[in-house]
């Protein structure tokens, strides 16, 4: 095989293992109910494994909230996944999961998520930034959606982040909307990357569905961010498939019927493609069983007991 | 207790119900009336807070906005300094700090710089409290942290009627106002008057229930828990009275006082943590005031001093239970 | 006389009134000191007088804090600004001035002056939003500073006034400095005016030292944001030829010596070049007489009393 | 009182010229130690605190940046986040709040948040409090607003030598810290400790006068307000003992209350508004956990509520004078 092939086989095993937990966490919110929101990542998996692909492990992460792309392919276990989304003591932040969750893994790279939109912007241009300082090599790649590109805070990180040459990679998953907001009625620019001549870095557009073609912009984005020449900012188009949460019914949509017949393709079968069928059904059906034994693990694992409500405040 | 011009006709609806009647009827009564905020129009709120608002009035007037709280606040504002009148919603309370300037520097001050030459007449509705699994980003009380900022009305509705009210008040009062609804109380039903000129005036303390023995203030979320205690607590004779302060700024220490003359005995139950909360100034007050007539400390049941778990059943655990109101009330009283 | 000739005469008027205002003021405060921190606006005053000029009385000005060129060219009188400065209750504020005063004055537009650097933005949009509601004729102008142009504010007032093509101007004078801060240091961008693109309006750069050019295009901008097509940015070239403050030492500064010889050019003189000195040499001296005259009768006004500290917060 | 290792050795400076020796001491002690803000660099900040400190450590650890503090802040959270100790300067303590969310919602919450997966060992220098002329949105003393945020140490150094060891403190400390510069005495002179380990231990109150009669709690610049005022009231044989807390969180009640059991009297005295200052929360906790020990209320002193007028002479009206302080302190001794 060629490395090209390696490449596509590796990240077709993350997009189909993200997909099966989304239809998995599907089923199971269905019939079970969940605490808070679920953020379902359907028809995103492509982009988000395509793009974490271009990371190394000692490069940093900050995840958006829709779904849990971004942690499985930074290298977060579905164990430790579903334990946090169950609010075991086994999953990433010792209990205080369940709900919403905030996976976080500081030796995997992964820091977090802002549960207020776009505060990972100051964050994640820190975190580029103390590498600076460390002189350590190492990436930071932020998530966000094309909603949370109005605040602020990106503007004000990819500033300083600009004129510093930080090694950080601005990842937009533009995928339309933002709850009930369509982009094209809440944008003044027809693309959010077309904002990034305003922070003196490149912009580039590029195809979500796509894991591969995300995955070489990110490539070279991430590379450019080595070299020390600086931030990129990535615009991955894809599209919400599904409400905004799981449960979401998603009154307020017009576009129903009409979906973009590019950004709309099925992640899944953009890289199926590219392969053959004795190459993806045996990792469709691995990812499947890998899915339900872990999530049967997280089940049996201890639910967080009283005491984790009250520690972690303070470092002593 | 409230100014109601007239309660004789009332309707059942929810708290959410009730906001939604008084954003529709002030904006009927008056032109200036104008809302913005994200997912207001088209989805009627993340709440639902708003159904039926844009269609009634238009885009002009029920407006969507982008991912852009500095000008949600700093906007209303501005258009609140030239002739109109935003009631703006922040999705969530917990976001009033990423508009922290334009709450506390802008909306609470630029009055009195300008030495009453300009005027501020906006609201900020803010969706704040525990409402499941939605982690410590999402979950806060803010109140406290917009006490110390003169020239911020606060509120914080209680019950439905309440609801209506007081954000009929608000509205048109010519001071900025935070209006604190609990998400915790949203779908909670009750009576609320039908009257178009129905409000609930701000510094008017509502005693939700008459006693004898014991007075807790509470506020929000907290005033059903601390009825829900007292009425345990009188099953064992312990005669309690609980008091609204409906608003935190103007507040109605009168009212305090009356209740606190007759029990001498005061708890203040709120849902944020306990360290640095109202609670802090509402007991210091009353010390301060009625320090002679207390036959014991003003105790503070309030929440821990850790950010709120993300956990939907943990996040309990840091608040004020029924059983915790009671307990302490048990114990002020056999001082 | 031509129209053109009246204008410049008219800019001129304000120009030469500011400049005569400025070095009073340099004077007063060598001798007297000053509570607080005195701005000062020399240098400026060609663009100030020449963007205002562009703006009707019912239009509203959101000023910056260099100088009074802004307030003054907006009608509002020396008498007034002098009571402010002196904590007069003579003044706009009603003797809360003194120090880092912030006049304003609703009937003439002149709406005020956000001590924390781009508060001026959401302010400013929030009232164009408010007449468009009303659907009254008026025109937001928003002055800020190079160094101001950074604040997160700007993206996401600009952006939303860029959506919904809310009638305004934002005017950034570009003297080169922030502080300490040399603005080629400190940004991503050549000019602020780049990074208007991200907002969905033009951006406009303009000699900031020729009076008539800023006018011409303000009154562009002016037009544009009058006719429902939305805002612009224009970007006045400047310099600013003395310290932060009035007292500042700028030990800082590295460009003595080695000023830009365009941004540098006095607008004074500039404007100057189309007038003859029958022209000026009246106005001068008019400035002169006024500016003293005013300072006088502002000095001569009641100080507050004690009851103006606590009068004011509330609206009954 | 405080845990000072060596304090024989002692030099005469100003609080800021103490808090830049902190800075270079830890600097110099510390790689991961660096700064960030606007003007800090080639101007030594607005206010000369970091003066030289460029010069000696370089652009990599001492750097200026553009006016984004949601980034100053921001940055420094992610920047802790990951084996850095960022000590970041807002130039202003009122611009807490434009960085409102990084200081409330990311700081204080992110280890906690994530079960102590993460640290934030970030200190945010942050001037504050009156200093002639600066107006309403300059003048601030915010320390009230930040107290009902759990997970966050709030530090209030009011004398040179406790600027510097509070500072060395906070930069050891593994959490964050909102370290409250008071800008009224940036040139107050005082005796500091030049040995490099000398620090002083959050959580321990300063007596800073003994005395049996009446006792006053004071913070930042009121804390010498109160002394000048116990001296006064000693010509009168009134012996007033003067506690500084030094930090809000934590809090030592214990000094307090050892304190308050020989006196009976207290009296809280800030310079932050009365309604919902820090006052609130200290008069709220002394009578709760000492009320059988009290002869009469615990006394607030406290800022006027209102902002703070732009007047360079009309802001003294609106805080603690020494007059007000005594006159207080007679009222309660007389009770
Ligand atoms: C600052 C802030 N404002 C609002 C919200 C509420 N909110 C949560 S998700 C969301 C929409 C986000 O849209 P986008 O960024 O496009 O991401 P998507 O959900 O489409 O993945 C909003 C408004 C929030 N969490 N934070
Ligand atoms: C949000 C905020 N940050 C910092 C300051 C302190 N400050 C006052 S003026 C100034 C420099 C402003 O530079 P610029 O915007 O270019 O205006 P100029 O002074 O050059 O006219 C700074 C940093 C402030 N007032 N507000
Ligand atoms: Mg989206
Ligand atoms: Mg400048």
């Amino acid at each position: 095989m060629t490395d090209t092939d390696n490449l596509v086989l590796e990240i077709y095993r993350n997009v189909a293992r993200i997909r099966a937990a989304e239809l998995f966490l599907q089923t199971y919110i269905e019939e079970h109910g969940f605490g808070g929101f679920w953020h379902p990542g359907l028809g995103q998996e492509g982009l988000q494994a395509g793009a974490v692909q271009a990371l190394r492990r000692s490069d940093y992460l900050f995840q958006a909230h829709r779904g849990l792309g971004y942690a499985l392919s930074k290298g977060l276990s579905f164990e430790r996944i579903f334990a946090d989304l169950l609010g075991k003591t086994t999953g990433t932040v010792g209990g205080k999961g369940g709900g919403t969750v905030h996976f976080v893994d500081p030796a995997l790279g992964i820091l977090g998520q802002g549960g207020t939109l776009g505060s990972n912007f100051p964050l994640g241009v820190g975190a580029a930034l103390s590498a600076q300082i460390l002189g350590e090599d190492r990436v930071v790649a932020i998530f966000f959606g094309e909603g949370a590109a109005a605040r602020g805070t990106l503007y004000e990180a990819a500033l300083q982040a600009g004129v510093w040459k930080l090694p950080v990679v601005f990842v937009c998953e533009n995928n339309g909307w933002a709850i009930s907001a369509p982009f094209e009625r809440h944008s003044p620019t027809k693309n959010v990357a077309d904002r990034a001549a305003a922070f003196g870095f490149p912009g580039i557009v590029v195809d979500g569905q796509d894991a591969v073609a995300v995955h070489a912009a990110m490539s070279e984005a991430v590379e450019r961010a080595r070299g020390g020449q600086g931030p990129s900012l990535i615009e991955a188009m894809t599209l919400r498939l599904r409400g905004h949460y799981e449960g979401d019914r998603q009154r307020y949509r017009d576009d129903e019927g009409a979906l973009d017949p590019v950004r709309s393709r099925d992640p899944v079968d953009v890289l199926r493609t590219r392969l053959d069928a004795e190459q993806y059904e045996p990792i469709d059906r691995a990812a499947d069983e890998e899915v339900e034994a872990a999530f049967a693990l997280a089940l049996a694992a201890p639910d967080a007991g009283p005491e984790v409500a009250f520690k972690d405040v303070w470092a002593e | 207790m409230s100014t109601t011009v007239t309660e004789a006709q009332t309707e059942e609806m929810t708290y959410a119900q009730a906001i939604n009647r008084a954003l529709a009827e002030e904006m009927r009564r008056d032109d200036r009336v104008w809302m913005m905020g994200q997912d207001i129009g088209a989805m009627g709120g993340v709440f639902g807070v708003t159904r039926g608002l844009l269609e009634e009035f238009g885009e002009r007037r029920v407006r969507d906005t982008a991912i852009v709280e500095t000008f949600i606040v700093g906007g209303a504002a501005g258009a609140a300094m030239t002739g109109t009148i935003p009631v703006v919603e922040l999705q969530f309370a917990d976001f009033l700090f990423i508009a922290g300037d334009e709450v506390l520097n802008k909306l609470a001050k630029w009055r009195y710089m300008h030495g009453g030459q300009l005027e501020l007449p906006a609201v900020v509705r803010a969706p704040m409290g525990l409402v499941g699994g939605v982690g410590a980003e999402h979950s806060q009380c803010p109140e406290a942290m917009l006490l110390n900022a003169p020239g911020l009305k606060i509120v914080l509705p209680a019950t439905p009627a309440d609801a209506k009210g007081l954000l009929k008040t608000a509205i048109r009062d010519r001071n900025p106002v935070i209006f604190l609804e609990h998400k915790g109380l949203y779908r909670v039903k009750g009576e609320v008057p039908v009257d178009e000129d129905f409000t609930v005036a701000f510094g008017q303390a509502a005693v939700r229930r008459e006693g004898n023995d014991l007075t807790i203030i509470a506020t929000a979320m907290m005033v059903g828990r601390s009825l829900e205690a007292a009425e345990r607590l009188a099953l064992d004779g312990i005669d309690v009275e609980v008091v609204d302060p409906r608003t935190l700024v103007p507040f109605d220490m009168e009212t305090i006082a009356t209740s606190v003359e007759k029990t001498s005995k005061v708890m203040v139950v709120h849902e944020a943590p306990k360290t640095g909360g109202a609670g802090g100034e509402i007991a210091a007050r009353i010390q301060e005031e009625l320090f002679f007539h207390l036959d014991g400390p003003v105790v503070r049941i309030a929440g821990a001093d850790t950010p709120i778990p993300q956990h939907p059943v943990l996040e309990q655990l840091v608040i004020p239970s029924v059983e915790a109101i009671e307990q302490a009330a048990r114990e002020l009283n056999a001082l």
